[in-house]
């Protein structure tokens, strides 16, 4: 067991079950995440990736079915009890949503919500848990005088403040973000960016973050995960990847990122329903050959990365 | 905000749950009934508090005395001891007694008698219809009482105004300003058996002896009357025990109990009092708005077409039907009468109707709908009538259209009851049939001038043997002309559950003086 | 669209058969009066037995049926109407013209629905024609004031902008664009309201303010027979049984209707 | 705060005028004149011209209608609303006393509707398309479809006839409430529970419910701190107007059990064309009503901290 | 020839719609600003959100007519035309929304939303027809999505969808607010590559509104950065990027995050504030309280729009 790992995901598999019939969001994705990382998963949207994120803290809903293993600190959370998983949910993994304003209790002052994670995980007085909350809210660069406003009395990047002190309430290990600064304005996303920076820093916690934004991936990531129908295309540390993706998608999207006005992916992203016999990618990618159309591609493993693609050689 | 937040929603708590204890909790005592409380549940309230007019019947029945009564036909003293007609027939003058006392420890004397027929005349309640007849009231002494009438009087059916529950007599205490008569009544005192201990407008009124009274004491030691103005609320209100009696209220034709659960009741175990009285449900004509009723042929076709049976079978038989002819057994003179009258005959009727050439005929009726049992005579009718050829229009509206829709001509028939107990069958008749009478609308019986002449002699002659011989030609000429179509004859009745013994009727109305209870 | 919505056009068809082909179901005259057999039971005669006047109640309930639904229908499509044109003219004329219709439908709503129909049934009279007026004086200012907002939230769409700049002048947008947007809603609404003013009617009927004898109507027969609530229990509960189907009819379409347009409460109802 | 008080405070006052001209006016919609409807209940024959004469001098008929409007107002404004004419007491008096009645019974059974519906219907949308919930609707559904006055005699039938347990009638005794109560109650709380599951539903379903999950709290803390609190704003808003409804909204109920309630005693005044009456009670219902809604938006403002003061015009509910 | 469309001294104020006898606020969304757009030129106006640049794009077009100021098509203003005029230039002027979505009424399909441009504008039927295959064919759109509703359709093909309906009258001019904003990269790109071609094709002028500095800087040929409804600098894209002057400008290009090169070092550039409240504007210059050379002048007096250096540059500055 590498002690290094603090989370480690193997062959998850999400399925949603659907009066229409069953949806897979997530094939058999593999992988891991250290202290004082931060892994980012970038993909185009219904790709599965929020997903992905929603399942490590079983905040999905009712009809997904999870298969697979998820440990953390070498505790395969996947399948414990509730009452165990509710110990390490809040105050381990914490996570972080977009659209901030909808995300915090619109009624309930902020210094209350932030004060009430922390009494949740740990027993402590009101007293002890707003000092931390206090804490919380200048580690975040917010005035303590805003303990008692009201979430719309902020704006967009206060409120995404408040749900990162929210999140920071109980020290957790992991930080999972999801698209933490879209909708936000590009000042605003600087500033936050910079801030969960700061704090991976200081507490050395690993951060999972989801986005669709190649330009937030350069920004934060160490390493980098592509996702594409459901299935984690390439894993590799960001410095190789932005040299050189090895898979066709994210050599692709690359492209297009880095000049839209003159490339384009043709066609356009799947839709989960349907089933693939071969390759996802294989109806829009120019290297596909044959094999593709048939043949589901599995992880290659060269030395750090990872690629799920037929056509890649393993050196 | 919280802490805020949380004392509103506490105090709305609080608040709700005030308000349901308070609903829980509120009015008064309930308690067993004793053998000495009955419950009676009654039509109307009570009105004991009146800004004008005067209370309910029912408390000048229970708790009242007039100066005269009208038993039998009969006028008889009650606290009158006597009286004279005098000035060629313009003035009545009465003796009181002496030595009464009001329910509240005042003496009576002529003056306290006056005031309520002062206050009939100030306040023009029509309750009387003679009022305003009388020129001026005298009181020459303690014990005399004096009317002069302005052109001369209306003879024994004046007299026998003086025992309508209007001019029942009350103590000068009664008034908001004692001694005068035109404030509101505030504190009923009068001179019967019971006086009113408690009243709550719209919900009971409780009855206790008069300890003043000078009769024979009453039996039981309260009596509270309920007041339940649904007719089926009343009828559940037996049968689930919360009341132990009803009294029926059918003078101005409502709140009464509905004739068609009369037997249910009997069925479960319910005491139906019945006392017949002289009054007749009739069909009127309105003949003055519509020149077809003017033809005899058309008023018996109506009468022809009519089975009486039935709708006396839509009450279960409690109420007698007319068939005989428009007077009842119990109406004053009757039982020397021979008069033959309209048998049911539907193609009589038909070949009637065909002879008046009005095939096709579809009369409008005007139906209370106020009246439940109205409603479904009407319905009744209207099937009858169309066997006969005739489609009766029912046009069924609340009490208040109902009154005022009779006054226009766009209507053809209408049911209503004419007599009552026996000092208002002078006055109903006199008011139904001749058009001289304040009284008389413009919606009354078909009348003619034999049909004037006689109801005049019926009801105004001192005399006895004239009055009788009035009454023979004034019912012959009604049936002659067939003035209307005479349905059934009324009566009244208490319902009263086991164990409630001794209700007497004193002419039409029901007493209690003697009733005891046991359970 | 799921099991509740057909359920509820089964239910509003079979309604409709009663309602509009009430004379062909019903097997007797329904004020055929028949003393000899009054107060019956259920019998193979008379299905559900029979009235105070020996009448068949399944035959008047039939037309009863009828009475209570049109006397709906008449109420709802004409306030609509009237509410329609009173929030479309307030919206889109705008300005002093909408603040003194609003002020209008303000003071019509500032009433208690119910205790202003039975103010203006009870003083006109109590008849059908009446109770459909008094109806559509307290209920018309619910849909202008509907009409209204919706009409403000279209004019307001991008869409209306985006035809403004292809060129489409105000009459196109209106009639194009805004008034269809209105109708959606507007006939939704007012099919809620059907199950909503069948109620009302009953109610009024129940205490005296609505129909009258001899028409036969369900409110009515259901106050008429508190006489024969321990004789004839038949009497009360067939009509009320009645009301309460015409009622859930409507209510489970359109139960079956919202769930369908709001998909986060999509979820069928098992019966 | 007490600006918007102040504010709304401010723009009902054309509405309460033209409200209480509508009231006044009502009677107008007759088609026989006061004079003659009242006089006709009064004598039992045709009025006279001359007692029509008298009786317009004595309430002021005679007038033209906007005097006759404006002394009325100005009476009305002290709180004299003139007398019944079918039994000469206060119409003040009359409403206060009648109100008091169906306040008692409503309220009552509106704290019963929220015991029965909120367990209920929180329960049913916590475990949303489980059997319970599925019951609980069907339930909800057949529930509504039933007319509180029927409701109300069947239990009448139940516990009245059959079972001979409880008063069918009356305002006498502690008993005589309890029928009334469930029959009102029960049919408010059919459409309460379907209020609260949706509202409750609806919440569960917002991110923050998510968040509050992702945080650590218990399923219980998340249903009483968050969902709860947020769906009570759209049910006191419900539950708030349905109290205001108490006026004339049990009518048929009153009358079944001859409650002395509002609409009850409206009812009766309406039938008998009791004009001061009809006009008093539409008046003062009015009135009630304006304001009633204008504390149910308060409240719901010190419930949902969302709401801006400033920015809010008047808004009525109808 | 003077240029396609000349803006002078835009302003637009709003009242605050709610009725109120005691405050009445006033907002100006739009703040005296004055633009110019060529043929065949693409002008790009950038700022956070809520600084009014959407607004100023509603008014370049027409659809909204400016409180104070002046928009002029080929020389005629626009907004002193009548009805029946103005209803003939419209279809010159064409406005590309940001969420398509809501511009395509719900109700409509596809063919009758590609319909509807000529239908308003009277066009017969057979050229019509040939006018939406042509269409079809450019922004490259199947037929089979005929007959379906919008929310049937993908976002890329919404948006595609709401071009061909901009494009179908040919127009000379078209405002583009945030047309790609919460699309996805690859998607965003078939836009922006559409666009371009639009410009190049037909030779029509262009109006970029967005937030992403990254795409305007690539679309455009100029820019202006707006804050708080006015322009704070104005001139060639190149320039402005390469060589921002204005604070502002220089706080939004370094917050743009890039893909190419090194990451970031932590608080190396320094951005910070929230963007403004259009309700509470500052006094002087509208940047000052997020500005960190600020001095006394600022926070009282408002700079103007001066010419820096040769090359068109405009900048509202008091400290250069």
């Amino acid at each position: 067991m590498n002690k290094e790992k603090l989370l480690e995901v193997e062959k998850l598999n999400i399925k949603f079950l659907t009066s229409i019939g069953d949806v897979n969001v997530s094939e058999n994705i593999n992988f891991h995440l250290k202290r004082g990382e931060i892994f980012c998963i970038v993909g185009e949207s219904g790709c599965g990736k929020s997903v992905v994120a929603l399942s490590l803290t079983r905040l999905l809903p009712e009809n997904a079915m999870i298969n697979g293993s998820i440990k953390f600190e070498g505790v395969d959370i996947a399948n414990l009890e509730d009452k165990e998983f509710a110990k390490i949910r809040g105050r381990k993994i914490a996570t972080i949503f977009e659209q901030p304003m909808s995300c915090i209790n619109p009624v309930m002052r902020i210094g209350n919500q932030i004060a009430e994670t922390y009494r949740a995980n740990f027993k402590c007085s009101k007293k002890e848990a707003k000092e931390q909350a206090l804490k919380k809210l200048k580690e975040v660069k917010l005035p303590i005088n805003r303990y008692n406003s009201y979430p719309h009395e902020l704006s967009g990047g206060m409120q995404q403040r408040v749900m990162i002190a929210i999140a920071l309430a109980c020290n957790p290990q992991l930080l999972i973000a999801d698209e933490p600064t879209t909708s936000l304005d590009v000042t605003v996303q600087y500033q936050i960016l910079e801030l969960l920076q700061e704090i991976k820093e200081k507490y050395n916690m690993a951060i999972l973050m989801i986005t669709h934004d190649m330009a937030v991936v350069h920004d934060m990531a160490d390493t980098i995960g592509v996702m594409y129908a459901g299935n984690m295309m390439e894993i590799a540390a960001r410095d190789a990847f932005f040299q050189q993706p090895l898979h066709p998608y994210a050599q692709e999207l690359l492209n297009v990122v880095k000049d839209p006005c003159n490339y384009t992916i043709p066609g356009t992203v799947p839709n989960l329903m349907e089933s693939f016999l071969g390759c996802p990618f294989e109806p829009r990618c120019n290297k596909s050959t044959e094999i593709c159309k048939t043949k589901k591609p599995e992880d290659i493993v060269m030395g750090k990365r990872i690629v799920r693609c037929l056509n890649v050689v393993p050196n | 905000m919280n802490s805020k937040l949380k004392k509103l929603l506490c105090f709305g708590m609080a608040a709700l749950m005030l308000v349901g204890s308070v609903g829980c909790s509120n009015v008064g005592a309930s308690g067993k009934t004793n053998q000495t409380e009955l419950k009676v549940a009654y039509g109307k309230d009570t009105n004991v508090i009146s800004e004008k007019g005067n209370p309910d019947m029912l408390v000048a029945i229970f708790a009242g005395e007039r100066l005269v009564e009208v038993v039998n036909g009969e006028v008889v003293p009650s606290i009158a001891e006597s009286w004279e007609v005098k000035n060629d027939g313009s003035c009545i003058s009465f003796k009181i007694k002496k030595g009464l006392k009001f329910s509240d420890g005042t003496d009576l004397t002529a003056k306290e008698v006056r005031l309520i027929f002062d206050r009939n005349i100030a306040l023009k309640s029509f309750q009387w219809t003679e009022m305003d007849r009388v020129e001026k009231i005298e009181v020459p002494d303690d014990y005399t009482i004096n009317f002069y009438y302005k052109d001369g009087m209306d003879g024994y059916i004046a007299l026998a105004g003086f025992a309508e529950y209007g001019n029942t007599i009350i103590g000068s205490n009664s008034f908001q300003t004692p001694g005068d008569p035109t404030t509101p009544i505030v504190k009923y005192t009068s001179l019967g058996a019971w006086k009113i201990s408690e009243y709550v407008k719209d919900q009971y009124t409780t009855f206790v002896p008069n300890e003043n009274y000078k009769g024979d004491a009453v039996k039981l030691e309260k009596i509270t009357v309920n007041t339940i103005t649904d007719d089926e609320a009343r009828v559940l209100a037996i049968q689930s025990g919360d009341v132990d009696v009803i009294v029926d209220y059918y003078h101005g034709g409502s709140a009464y109990t509905p004739r068609n659960l009369l037997s249910t009741l009997k069925e479960g175990g319910v005491q139906v009092l019945k006392q017949e009285m002289p009054m007749t449900t009739v069909l009127a004509f309105n003949y003055t708005n519509n020149d077809n009723w003017k033809n005899i042929k058309l008023r018996q076709v109506m009468n022809y077409a009519i089975n009486k049976d039935e709708i006396a079978g839509l009450f279960d038989g409690w109420i007698t039907p007319a068939n005989d002819a428009y007077f009842s057994d119990c109406s004053p003179f009757t039982t020397s009468l021979g008069v033959q009258s309209y048998k049911y005959d539907p193609e009589k009727a038909k070949q009637l109707l065909a002879e008046c050439g009005l095939t096709g005929f579809s009369p409008k009726m005007l139906v209370n709908s106020d009246n439940t049992d109205e409603v479904k005579m009407a319905e009744l009718l209207k099937s009858m009538l169309l066997e006969s050829g005739i489609n009766l229009q029912l046009e069924v509206m609340d009490a208040t259209k109902y009154a005022d829709a009779k006054k226009g001509a766009d209507w053809d028939v209408t049911s209503y009851y004419i007599g009552g107990p026996e000092r208002r069958i002078y006055s109903r008749n006199e008011g139904r049939f001749d058009p001289s009478t304040p009284e008389f609308g413009a919606s009354g019986c078909y009348t003619s001038e034999t049909i004037v002449s006689a109801v005049q002699k019926a009801v105004d002659p001192f005399d006895v043997n004239e009055r009788k011989a009035g009454f023979k030609e004034f019912y012959a000429a009604i049936d002659a002309e067939a003035a209307c179509v005479p349905l059934y004859y009324n009566a009244v009745f208490v319902v009263a559950k086991d164990g409630v013994e001794g209700i007497k009727f004193i002419g039409t109305e029901p007493t209690f003086d003697n009733v005891t209870y046991k359970k | 669209m799921g099991k509740n919505f057909k359920i509820g056009v089964i239910m509003i068809l079979f309604l409709a058969i009663i309602v509009f082909a009430g004379p062909l179901i019903a097997p007797y005259d329904p004020n055929d009066v028949n003393m000899s057999i009054r107060l019956q039971g259920v019998t193979s005669a008379h299905i559900m037995g029979t009235d105070q006047l020996g009448r068949d109640l399944f035959s008047r309930l039939v037309y009863a049926t009828g009475t209570s639904v049109k006397i709906s229908l008449v109420v709802v499509i004409v306030s609509m109407v009237i509410g329609f044109v009173f929030g479309s003219t307030a919206a889109f004329l705008g300005g002093a013209v909408d603040e003194f219709l609003m002020r209008i439908i303000d003071v019509f709503m500032a009433f208690p629905t119910k205790i202003f129909t039975i103010a203006i049934a009870g003083i006109l009279g109590a008849s059908a024609f009446n109770i459909t007026l008094a109806l559509i004086i307290t209920s018309w200012a619910v849909y202008a004031r509907m009409v209204r907002g919706c009409v403000l939230t279209a004019k307001e769409m991008p869409f209306i902008d985006a035809a403004t700049a292809l060129g489409a002048n105000r009459f196109y947008t209106i009639i194009k664009h805004v008034l269809p947007s209105v109708f959606q809603p507007l006939s939704t609404f007012a099919f809620q309201r059907i199950a909503h003013t069948m109620m009302a009617i009953v109610g009024l009927s129940f205490i005296g303010l609505g129909v009258q004898p001899p028409t036969p109507e369900l409110g009515a027969m259901i106050s008429e027979s508190k006489n024969f609530m321990s004789t004839a229990p038949h009497l009360f509960i067939f009509p009320g049984l009645l009301i309460s189907y015409v009622v859930f009819s409507f209510n489970i379409l359109d139960d079956s209707l919202r769930d369908y347009w709001d998909p986060r409460i999509k979820s069928e109802l098992a019966l | 705060m007490i600006r918007y008080i102040f504010r709304r405070l401010l723009y009902l006052i054309p509405v309460l005028i033209l409200t209480s001209f509508l009231a006044y006016m009502l009677v107008y919609l007759s088609p026989s004149s006061p004079a003659q409807i009242i006089l006709q209940s009064r004598y039992s024959g045709d009025p006279t011209q001359e007692q029509i004469n008298d009786f317009n001098q004595e309430y002021g008929f005679d007038q033209p209608i906007l005097i006759q409007y404006a002394s009325w107002l100005k009476n009305a404004v002290r709180g004299d609303l003139g007398k019944s004419l079918s039994d000469g007491s206060e119409v003040l008096d009359d409403f206060i006393y009648s109100f008091k009645a169906s306040a008692e019974l409503y309220f009552s059974s509106q704290l019963l509707a929220l015991i029965i519906a909120l367990p209920i219907g929180v329960y049913s949308a916590f475990k949303a398309n489980s059997i319970f919930d599925r019951i609980s609707r069907a339930y909800s559904l057949v529930g509504m479809s039933i007319p509180d006055f029927w409701l109300g005699m069947l239990l009448v039938y139940v516990f009245s006839i059959v079972l001979n347990l409880l008063p069918s009638f009356g305002y006498t005794s502690p008993q005589n409430i309890i029928l009334p109560m469930l029959a009102l109650g029960l049919s408010s709380s059919f459409s309460l529970i379907r209020l609260v599951r949706t509202s409750v539903l609806e919440v569960l379903h917002l991110n923050y419910i998510r968040t509050a999950r992702s945080k650590g709290l218990s399923e219980g803390q998340i249903m009483m701190k968050h969902a709860l609190r947020n769906a009570l704003i759209p049910i006191v808003t419900v539950v708030g107007i349905h109290l205001t409804h108490f006026i004339g909204g049990a009518v048929a109920v009153e009358t079944m059990f001859a409650w002395p309630g509002l609409g009850n005693f409206f009812a009766k005044a309406a039938g008998n064309q009791d004009i001061p009456v009809i006009q008093g009670f539409v008046l003062l219902s009015a009135v009630f009503f304006i304001f009633a809604n204008l504390i149910i938006d308060i409240i719901c403002k010190q419930l949902d901290p969302r709401i801006d003061y400033q920015n809010e015009g008047g808004k009525n509910n109808g | 020839m003077s240029c396609l469309i000349e803006a002078v001294n835009l302003t637009k104020v709003f009242k605050d719609k709610h009725f109120s006898v005691f405050n009445k606020k006033e907002i100006t969304a739009v703040d005296n600003v004055s633009l110019t757009v060529n043929s065949s030129e693409s002008v790009g106006i950038v700022g956070e959100s809520g600084c009014g640049k959407s607004m100023l794009g509603k008014m370049l077009v027409g659809l909204t007519l400016p409180t104070k100021g002046s928009v002029c098509y080929n020389g005629r203003e626009i907004s002193k035309l009548t009805f029946n005029e103005m209803k003939k230039l419209r279809p010159r002027l064409q406005p590309i929304f940001q969420d398509a979505d809501s511009t395509l009424n719900p109700k409509f399909t596809v063919k009758k939303l590609l319909e509807e441009p000529f239908v308003i504008n009277k066009i017969p039927k057979d050229e019509a027809n040939q006018r939406i295959d042509e269409l079809l064919n450019y922004v490259n759109l199947g037929k089979e999505f005929y007959n379906r509703y919008p929310h049937e359709i993908s976002g890329g093909q919404r948006q595609r969808l709401g071009l061909a309906r901009a494009l179908s009258l040919k127009p000379d001019f078209i405002v583009a607010d945030e047309p790609a904003a919460s699309l996805d990269s690859s998607v965003q790109a078939q836009i922006l590559q559409l666009l371009n071609q639009m410009k190049s094709n037909n030779g029509l002028g262009l109006v970029y509104v967005s937030h992403n500095l990254r795409i305007v800087s690539m679309m455009t040929q100029r820019v202006n950065v707006m804050y708080l409804g006015s322009f704070v600098e104005t001139g060639d894209t190149k320039d402005v990027f390469e060589n921002p002057i204005h604070p502002y400008t220089k706080m939004l290009i370094g917050s743009v995050l890039t893909i190419d090169g090194e990451k970031r070092k932590l608080g190396t550039k320094k951005v910070f504030g929230e963007p403004p409240d259009p309700k509470n504007r500052a006094t002087g210059c509208a940047f000052h309280p997020r500005c960190d050379q600020c001095t006394q002048i600022c926070k009282e007096e408002r700079p103007e729009l001066k010419k820096v250096g040769e090359k068109n540059r405009f900048v509202a500055c008091h400290n250069i």
